[in-house]
């Protein structure tokens, strides 16, 4: 117990990630959806940081490494919408997002 | 020879299709001239011919050109001229000259008449084929042929709902007898490996005897269908409803008894299979006074003629089934004489009366229409069987041929039928040409019909009066080929009873029609009379209410049937089904594509679902893993 | 045993912060929380003793990517109450609670992890850094070029959606308008 | 020209149609006329040139498609397509020149002309790819045809008659893919050459699965008992043209392929399911009669007159035997014939009235004499007379199953009985009687046009009914052989059995049954 | 302390590069000029993109050539991998974008193609397209799979109508999802094998023969999550509809292409191996999900009314059909996919360009969207070439011989017998036959109804400038006369795809 494992790591990181789904199902305002992605994104991160450091192997930390720059330019890219989407209606409410159905 | 043979069988169809080609167009007085000649040139080529079997006793046989050849099936147009053949060639074309001849008049002023002949003389080409074909097949040709002819001129007036009807009906029975005929040819082709009447008689006795019957009876269904032998007589009376000559030359002279001819054609194979030949014989012998018994109070004269046909086929068939083909074929030749004279005779009335049928109407006719009620009356002599006519040699026969072949019971029927048949025969002359002038209540004009529709009808007269005197020569020439048995009552003190019995027996019914219905008491029957009332009259007016019975239990069923089929199987059933699958689709459709709310977290609940799933299925999956043979037996099922 | 403290603390932590982030219905408290709990992860990196992976946690989200965010914040202001139209929480729960357990059930295994070689093996005696330089640029150097050109197309994306040109909309207007516009704009230039 | 006279015969409609959009649209029916007239005259070439005595299949093409794959364009005629090719040209032919006044006659012609190419297509094909091809090519044409110039159900009607034909042909195409699966393993080479494909001897559990299979894709097309409600639905809403060829040859493709595919591929399986078959066979003849008897519009009259035949047909394919084989194929041909030309007798009538209702009609007999004729000879010929070109077939058909089954053969006999009852009531509906309708009074009688489409058909009805000599030597010598293919191939005792081996002279089983 | 790395040129051979820097050098020089001379025509960068696409298929015939010889290459620290069904799909990026870009060259303007930056985009969406299917390495797929997805929410929202921005919120925020499960499903990998390079991580998995079954299972799914977002399976395609109806015609048609390829060469990377090694799980899981997505898709669209989401859902379900290829996972089964995807982009690409040229910018009273069923209604008597050019492909989608996608269905199906999937493969056509309907129902409309409204054709074909119909022409000719090039094509593929050991 006392005698941090890799599973304490991955246990983490899932738990982390089960956190940033809730966020992404139940958010409806676009930008704290975004937040909870971030949140998925990182909690990975955790897990690879912690295998690399168990296995001594650096891969891992290479794979963090990008998902931190993907998470970012996704921001970007996602902001960039956000404020697209805001000009026309000036709301970022995901419910107004419903024209198109069936 | 052979051009003799093709003259005889094509000259008919030369006219018909010569008649056709006026179809459309109104009367034209030379189709019935053409017509009749080649009919004429068809009567005297069948009368070289026959001169030439006689002399010369051979056949002639011919093969015009193949027909069908498929596999070991092989059928030729293949004609033989042979005893049997080149006497019904005579009756054919002799009656049916007359016919055409005497048609001419008849049909005056009807303005079918083109079509007329030509039904008429297509009829005749049929028939030819029926009689003169070799093989099975092409018997079966003619077969159809003459119940296509008979369905064109019974439904001749075809404005009037009852002939079509008719003529339906005539058509649809003869089917179902063809039907068995047809299976008949099926069992003699698997079995003898031809359909040649040689070759196929040749392999039968080689047969084992049980597929001998069932082809016996076979082809027997399909004789009972066009010589209208019970339970399949109801058309023939209704075919009444044609032209009178059609009557004459297609219901009483020629083919209704190709059944007859059919059986004595296969004697050989009958001979190998006496019990059928004997349940022939009873039929007959049943028929003969069932068809009587309702002749004797029905109030049309003509159907009263084809129930007396009807009863006479039923002599025929005795004779056939008893095995005395000779004499059943010397019955059929004089029949179809003094029948169709009868039957012209009654056409001259109708002519007179403007077809009025019900004798009760007439009376008296005798000092309008001499002539006529001569003919007819000598017709009815001959009919009834009275020595020296026609009847009586035929007829007479064949009342032997049971005693000799000691069928008592038949015999029996018999004789009472021939006190029936003069009874009914001199009860219809005696209303129309005796007694009282009724028809004078509907104010109707009566006239002697054309000379020269008379004079056609003189030859059958004539032999209707001396044809019983052919009787050797004939017996000579057909014996050639059908079993010469000669009925001869040993003790000649029976012999003499039972012939003078015969005879005083039939005369006193004669007399007895004659005195009940030449009385100054005869009126139109108005269903007061107590004999009206009787159960009897009732019975037989309706003819033991058979066609009721069809119309009710058969038609009626079966029509309703097809509506269920058609409204309910076909339609609600059937496609539904195939709708209902596609529409199932289409709903399952319609409802789920809600789950394409458009709604962003709810596609995100979805992807989330989906994640769940299958995790959870791993899951399963791992818990599965112990009992993974059972999962490879389910793969396998599906295939993987 | 430090580590085992460090561990559950910041766990903890982290766990608290990003729940606050996903349940609270103030977007500043979100903010903040993310914010917060991004760093947090940073101090497991540094525990694991992956130090550069720390630093660029640090700088790039707690430095860049808040404060994009907070700008988009004050830019959409959603500073106010975010009402959340509760969807059914039960499904939302349920599934993400379900989806939980699933995978805690399955990972928490312990692994087997014989005959696991270490392809890219820290070397003893380098600072972290290097290694990650030495790598990074040997055997991950397409994809570390091509995060490059990713970076690009956010920039460009970026620049492009909240640019001004998007503001009138060609595909919306008729070919007419189009060219009457065109007409205004090169008169101006004359000018 | 002979060596690849087949091709031509394929493909020339269709070249011929693509020009056919640059002719003028108030003479593009010259125009399909001498096209049609050209393809008729040289399938009539591909008779001549024909050598009947032969069996096997001649004017051979063959032309590598997806080699790598096995499929090969390989065409060749025998005397069981021969004479189904020239039917079908035929039809195009009087179908072309009879048609009447329609909207848009361009379009219809140009897919009549597609819809002839198709039709050459299947019936000379001998690679089960190309058959397949222009077996589902045949369908679009026709879509076209019953859904643009249709009635007021023509949509439903179209689109029901695609999809339930293409979903049947699509287990086809299962089916097809398996035996070239199994040519593969028994070769190692791909193949869908059916020549190839007889070569090969199924164990009978695979002849059974396949059989099926292609039995689903046949019998819809046929259309076997239950699958024929589409039938009705297309010849009630199609114009009269699109009803013509649908009857006489689409339909036909469904039993051709039967003996071309079914019979000497899965002989064991043939027999296995021969009195299944059977059975639905007489269904189809007694059931689908008695609801014809039921109808109140003509053409679904014959519209179902042509289902029960068709049962005919089938019985006497799944006879088994030279007689039944011969008289199906030929019998394809003749009810080719009857019923076409009885769709185009009711479409005259449809054109006058524009209706199809038999209670609107009555006594027409003396209004309109010589239609009265042609359609009654026409309806002797569908009741089966003899020296009328059905009975032959008819006659074949039964005679062979009677080989088989006595029993069975006495009912399906009942054909002949209720085809009668239905044929003539409908005839005595329409033409017997007094003129009751007003209408009907002076309606003209068949004039040139339709004389030039009908003529023809009841010549041919007769002379074939007269000598079908010319068409059943080479149908049955075709046909012998694949009898006798199945017979070697056959593995069951029963198959042996019930197959005839015409190398020794026991042709007969006389124990069947 | 670490030493200098010195690794020879020659051992990188950078040449596999080529094929993916092409398009990104031609990105850059797109902005360069862009910098320079702002709002040239928008011909100029077709052109150029043009230019620089045909360059790129230059260079992946050469690799072609190369992988001829000298089998798989590895290059780049192993990192890049060019094999057989990379460059097969790299072909077929490329060939589709070709055939893609000139439809920026419409009749009326559109808002994305005044833009340089639109096809800067496209260049590097296609180099990150490249990437992906040139490497068996998660992080470098990831990456890849990034960079167009970044690139493509953008392209789709630069058509700048509120339908657009829409979709490309939708599918931007899904895709943020999916790339939390990539990552997860890769962690999980590399916690079980140390590696993220797919053949390593199957070697070492086949070594402890798959231990952790567990932990396999759940990056499977995390994995499958994400590749079955893009490929639209379902239950995670809900985006694609909405997505394909947003973005301007073309867009949608590239869409159902390009980015679907390269998913599945990575599915067939990944998933194929674990099947061949004995995970009945994804074998069964596969089977199921195949099925669905087949049928539930068709269903759907056979109750759309708008032709756009019709295609839309009929493009589901032809991934569906393609993805039990990888199910089935046999040499056959690989090259049917390659073969069913080229005949399908011809396809595809030609029905939605058709769309394309039928767009109106504001739309008539009696249409509810832009390519409703009604439009069209008619067609034949008003625009015969278009309706016939448009029932052709409907026909080809339908999977009606000779047509080009019957060929394809047909190899799948075998592929699907000869791999002993039977209830698969009736499966199959069966959903062929469902499918039959909706395509028959526009063929209804065009052939069978008379038109609604004005009876001028130019409505149909108000978009259609020379490129356009030579683009369409070329799809037409192509879906037509496909048969005669299968058999080399099927060649060429059987041999790429048996020598990459597929």
């Amino acid at each position: 117990m006392m005698e941090i494992g890799l599973n304490h790591y991955l246990v983490l990181s899932t738990i982390l990630f089960s956190i940033g789904l809730v966020g992404v199902m139940r958010r409806k305002n676009l930008l704290m959806l975004f937040f909870a992605t971030e949140i998925l994104l990182n909690s990975v991160n955790i897990s690879f940081a912690a295998i690399s450091h168990f296995y001594g192997d650096l891969t891992g930390q290479m794979f963090a490494f990008f998902v931190i720059a993907i998470a970012a330019s996704e921001v970007a890219v996602g902001l960039g919408l956000l404020i697209v989407w805001h000009k026309r209606h000036n709301a970022i409410d995901l419910d107004l997002m419903s024209t198109m159905k069936g | 020879m052979e051009l003799l043979l093709y003259t005889a069988l094509f000259a008919p169809l030369v006219g018909s299709l010569f008649a056709a080609l006026f179809g459309a167009s109104p009367k034209t007085l030379v189709t019935g001239v053409v017509t009749s000649l080649l009919l004429g040139v068809s009567l005297v080529a069948s009368t070289i011919l026959l001169v030439f079997v006689i002399t010369s006793g051979q056949f002639v046989h011919v093969e015009m050109m193949t027909w069908i050849a498929a596999g070991d099936l092989y059928i030729p147009f293949g004609f033989i001229v042979d005893q049997i053949s080149v006497t019904m060639m005579m009756v054919v074309t002799l009656v049916s000259t007359v016919v055409h001849v005497y048609a001419i008049g008849y049909m005056d002023h009807d303005k079918g008449f083109n079509r007329f002949f030509s039904w008429l003389s297509a009829f005749v080409f049929s028939m030819m084929v029926l009689v003169m074909s070799d093989n099975f097949a092409g018997l079966f040709i003619g077969w159809e042929g003459v119940g296509l002819c008979s369905w064109g001129l019974i439904g001749f007036w075809y404005q009037k709902e009852s002939a079509t009807w008719a003529a339906n009906e005539a058509f649809i029975m003869n089917r179902i007898a063809d039907l068995g005929m047809l299976i008949g040819i099926f069992l003699i082709y698997w079995n003898t490996g031809t359909l040649q009447y040689h070759g196929a008689f040749a392999a039968m006795p080689a047969l084992e005897n049980a597929t001998l019957v069932w082809i016996g009876i076979f082809l027997f269904v399909g004789a009972m269908g066009k010589s209208a032998q019970f339970p399949l007589h109801t058309w023939l009376a209704d075919a009444m409803e044609g032209p009178t000559p059609v009557s004459a030359l297609i219901h009483a002279a020629t083919m209704v008894t190709a059944g007859v001819y059919l059986v004595i054609r296969s004697h050989e194979l009958y001979a190998l299979i006496p019990n059928i030949g004997l349940f022939i014989a009873s039929l007959g012998a049943f028929v003969a006074i069932f068809a009587a018994s309702m002749a004797l109070v029905n109030r049309d004269i003509k159907r009263v003629i084809a129930y007396s046909t009807l009863s006479q086929l039923g002599y025929m068939f005795v004779a056939a089934g008893l095995g005395a083909y000779w004499v059943a074929l010397f019955h059929l030749m004089a029949h179809a004489f003094f029948k169709a004279l009868l039957f012209l005779g009654a056409g001259n009335v109708m002519h007179a009366m403007d077809s009025e049928l019900d004798p009760f109407k007439m009376g008296g006719l005798g000092k309008k229409m001499k002539v006529t009620m001569i003919m007819m009356t000598l017709a009815s002599v001959a009919l009834a069987g009275i020595y020296p006519f026609a009847g009586f040699f035929s007829k007479d026969l064949i009342l032997e041929a049971a005693f000799v072949e000691q069928h008592y019971i038949i015999y029996t029927v018999l004789l009472v039928t021939a006190g029936l048949t003069a009874f009914y025969s001199f009860r219809i002359i005696a209303l129309i040409f005796h007694g009282e002038e009724r028809y004078k209540l509907f104010g109707f004009h009566p006239h002697e019909a054309y000379k020269f529709m008379l004079v056609a009808m003189s030859p059958l007269l004539l032999l209707a009066i001396i044809a019983g005197s052919f009787k050797l020569s004939y017996f000579e020439m057909v014996t050639n080929l059908l079993p010469a048995i000669e009925y001869h009552i040993h003790h000649p003190l029976t012999y003499w009873i039972i012939t003078l019995g015969t005879q005083l027996f039939v005369i006193a019914a004669i007399f007895f029609a004659y005195k009940k219905y030449m009385s100054k008491s005869v009126k139109v029957p108005d269903g007061t009379s107590a004999m009206e009332k009787s159960f009897f009259y009732k019975l037989l007016i309706n003819q033991y209410y058979i066609p009721r019975f069809y119309e009710e239990y058969l038609i009626k069923p079966y029509r309703e049937l097809s509506n269920v089929f058609w409204r309910h199987v076909d339609q609600k059933v059937v496609d539904a089904t195939v709708d209902g699958i596609a529409n199932v689709i289409y709903r399952t459709g319609e409802n789920s594509r809600e789950m394409q709310s458009g709604n962003l977290s709810t596609m995100l609940k979805w992807m989330v679902a989906g994640l769940v799933a299958l995790l959870s299925l791993a899951v399963v999956f791992g818990l599965a893993t112990r009992h993974s043979d059972e999962i490879m037996l389910i793969l396998s099922g599906l295939g993987v | 045993m430090f580590e085992a403290i460090a561990f559950y603390l910041f766990s903890f932590l982290t766990i608290a912060m990003f729940y606050i982030t996903v349940t609270t219905s103030q977007a500043l408290y979100a903010l903040s929380a993310l914010a917060a709990g991004m760093i947090f992860i940073s101090a497991f990196f540094f525990i694991l003793g992956a130090d550069f992976l720390g630093a660029v946690q640090i700088v790039v989200y707690s430095g860049a990517v808040m404060a994009l965010y907070a700008f988009g914040m004050m830019f959409f202001d959603t500073t106010r109450d975010v009402k959340e139209k509760k969807g059914n929480k039960y499904l939302i729960t349920g599934l993400a609670t379900l989806a939980a357990i699933l995978v805690v059930v399955i990972v928490s295994a312990p692994l087997i992890g014989e005959n696991i070689s270490a392809y890219y093996p820290m070397t003893e005696g380098a600072g972290n850094t290097q290694e990650i330089g030495m790598v990074l640029f040997t055997k991950y150097l397409v994809p570390f070029e091509l995060a490059a050109v990713m970076l690009l197309v956010a920039m460009i994306s970026g620049i492009v959606l909240a640019g001004k040109k998007m503001d009138l909309s060609l595909t919306l207007m008729s070919d007419r308008e189009i060219i009457e516009m065109r007409e205004e704009k090169n008169k101006k230039v004359l000018l | 020209m002979l060596d690849n006279i087949l091709s031509i015969l394929v493909f020339f409609p269709a070249i011929a149609a693509i020009f056919g959009f640059a002719v003028a649209k108030d003479s593009i029916r010259a125009y399909g006329v001498a096209v049609a007239f050209i393809e008729f005259a040289l399938s009539l070439l591909l008779w001549f040139s024909f050598d009947s005595s032969v069996s096997g299949m001649q004017f051979m093409e063959m032309v590598p498609l997806v080699p790598s794959f096995g499929i090969n364009y390989i065409l060749g005629v025998d005397g069981i397509s021969l004479f189904i090719v020239i039917l079908a040209s035929f039809f195009t032919m009087i179908g072309i020149a009879s048609l009447g006044e329609t909207k848009n006659v361009k379009n219809m012609i140009i897919s009549l002309l597609f819809l002839q190419m198709t039709m050459a297509g299947v019936f000379v094909a001998l690679d089960a790819i190309v058959f397949y091809v222009f077996w589902e090519l045949s369908l679009v044409p026709m879509l076209y045809i019953i859904g643009a110039w249709g009635g007021p159900l023509r949509i439903y009607a179209s689109v029901k008659f695609f999809l339930y034909t293409f979903t049947g042909s699509l287990i086809m195409l299962v089916g097809m893919l398996f035996m070239a699966y199994f040519y593969y393993q028994a070769t190692g080479t791909w193949s869908f050459a059916f020549l190839e494909w007889y070569r090969l001897i199924l164990p009978e559990t695979f002849q059974l699965w396949l059989f099926a299979a292609f039995f689903i894709g046949f019998a819809i097309k046929v259309p076997m008992f239950p699958f024929h409600t589409w039938l009705p639905y297309a010849h009630g809403q199609a114009p009269t043209i699109g009803s013509v060829i649908l009857a006489a040859i689409l339909l036909k493709m469904g039993t051709y392929a039967f003996i071309r595919l079914s019979l000497p591929m899965f002989p064991d399986a043939s027999v296995f399911f021969m009195f299944p078959i059977a059975i639905i066979a007489i269904i189809m003849i007694i059931y689908t009669a008695m609801v014809a008897y039921a109808q109140e519009d003509i053409k679904q009259v014959v519209a179902y007159s042509s289902i029960s035949h068709m049962g005919v047909i089938i019985l006497g394919t799944f006879a088994l035997n030279v007689e039944g084989i011969t008289g199906s194929v030929f019998l394809m041909i003749a009810h080719g014939v009857v019923s076409g030309a009885l769709f185009l007798l009711v479409g005259v009538i449809y054109d006058r009235r524009h209706t199809k209702m038999m209670a609107e009609f009555g006594g027409l007999a003396s209004v309109m004499p010589r239609y009265a004729t042609i359609f009654g000879i026409m309806l002797m010929a569908s009741v089966g007379l003899p020296l009328t070109i059905n009975f032959v077939g008819e006659f074949l058909s039964l005679l062979g199953f009677y080989q088989q089954s006595h029993i069975l053969t006495l009912l399906a006999g009942i054909a002949i009985i209720v085809g009668a009852i239905y044929m003539l009531a409908a005839y005595k509906k329409m033409f017997f009687g007094e003129v009751t309708n007003e209408e009907n009074r002076n309606l003209p009688d068949v004039n040139k046009r339709e004389l030039v489409a009908l003529v023809p058909l009841v010549l041919i009805t007769v002379w074939l009914g007269v000598y079908p000599k010319p068409l059943l030597e080479p149908i049955s010598n075709s046909v012998k052989s694949v009898v006798q293919l199945m017979h070697d191939k056959a593995i069951s005792e029963e198959a042996k059995k019930r197959i005839p081996n015409l190398m020794d002279g026991v042709t007969r089983v006389k124990e069947a049954n | 302390m670490l030493e200098p790395v010195n690794v020879s040129l020659e051992s990188l051979n950078l040449m596999t590069l080529a094929p993916m820097l092409i398009p990104i050098i031609g990105a850059l020089l797109i902005l360069i000029i862009d910098i320079f001379k702002s709002d040239l025509d928008k011909t100029l960068y077709v052109m150029i993109s043009i230019i620089f696409l045909l360059m790129d298929l230059g260079a992946i015939a050469q690799t072609a050539g190369i992988f001829n010889e000298s089998g798989t290459i590895m290059g780049v620290f192993d990192v890049m991998l060019i094999d057989g069904i990379a460059i097969l799909a790299q072909f077929i990026i490329v060939g589709a974008s070709l055939l893609f870009i000139p439809l920026a060259l419409t009749h009326s303007r559109f808002h994305e193609f005044s833009y340089s930056e639109f096809f800067a985009l496209f260049l590097f969406m296609l180099g990150g397209f490249q990437f992906m299917v040139a490497t068996d390495n998660l992080i470098l797929i990831f990456v890849g799979l990034e960079t167009s997805s970044l690139a493509l929410y953008t392209l789709i929202a630069m058509h700048n109508r509120d339908k657009a921005f829409e979709a490309a919120v939708k599918y931007f925020t899904m895709g943020a999802l999916a790339a939390g499960f990539f990552s997860f499903g890769a962690m999980v990998f590399y916690a079980l094998t140390g590696s993220v390079e797919i053949n390593q991580i199957a070697t070492v998995l086949t070594e402890n023969g798959f231990a952790d079954m567990g932990f396999v299972l759940v990056g499977t799914t995390f994995l499958l999550g994400a590749i079955g977002f893009k490929l639209s399976l379902v239950p995670f395609h809900t985006w694609a509809p909405d997505v394909y109806e947003g973005s301007s015609a073309a867009t949608a048609g590239f869409m159902s292409i390009v980015p679907k390829i390269a998913l599945f060469v990575v599915a067939m990377r990944l998933f194929e191996f674990l099947i061949h090694s004995g995970v009945v799980w994804l074998e069964i899981i596969l089977y199921i999900i195949v099925v669905v997505t087949m049928t539930a898709a068709n269903i759907w669209a056979l109750v759309q009314d708008d032709v756009k989401r019709m295609l839309a859902y009929s493009s589901i379900s032809h991934a569906g059909f393609v993805m039990a290829a990888v199910l089935i996972g046999t040499t056959q089964s690989n090259s049917a996919l390659f073969l069913y995807w080229i005949l399908f982009s011809f396809t595809n690409l030609g029905a939605f360009s058709m769309l394309w040229i039928s767009r109106q910018k504001h739309l008539p009273l009696h249409q509810s969207s832009d390519h409703s069923y009604n439009k069209f209604a008619g067609m034949v008597q008003t625009a015969p070439v278009a309706a016939t050019i448009m029932g052709l492909f409907m026909l080809s989608l339908a999977g009606l011989p000779p047509f080009a996608l019957f060929w394809g269905k047909l190899y799948m199906i075998s592929s699907a017998v000869s791999g002993g999937y039977t209830v698969l493969a009736l499966i199959m056509a069966l959903n062929s036959a469902i499918a039959g309907y909706y395509y028959l129902k526009l063929i209804v409309f065009m052939f069978m109804r008379e038109p609604i409204i004005n009876k001028d054709g130019h409505v149909f074909v108000s978009n259609a400038t020379h490129p356009l119909r030579t683009i369409i022409g070329f799809a037409a000719v192509g879906t037509i006369f496909a048969f005669v090039a299968i058999n080399p094509i099927l060649e060429f593929i059987t041999a790429l795809v048996f020598k990459s050991g597929y």
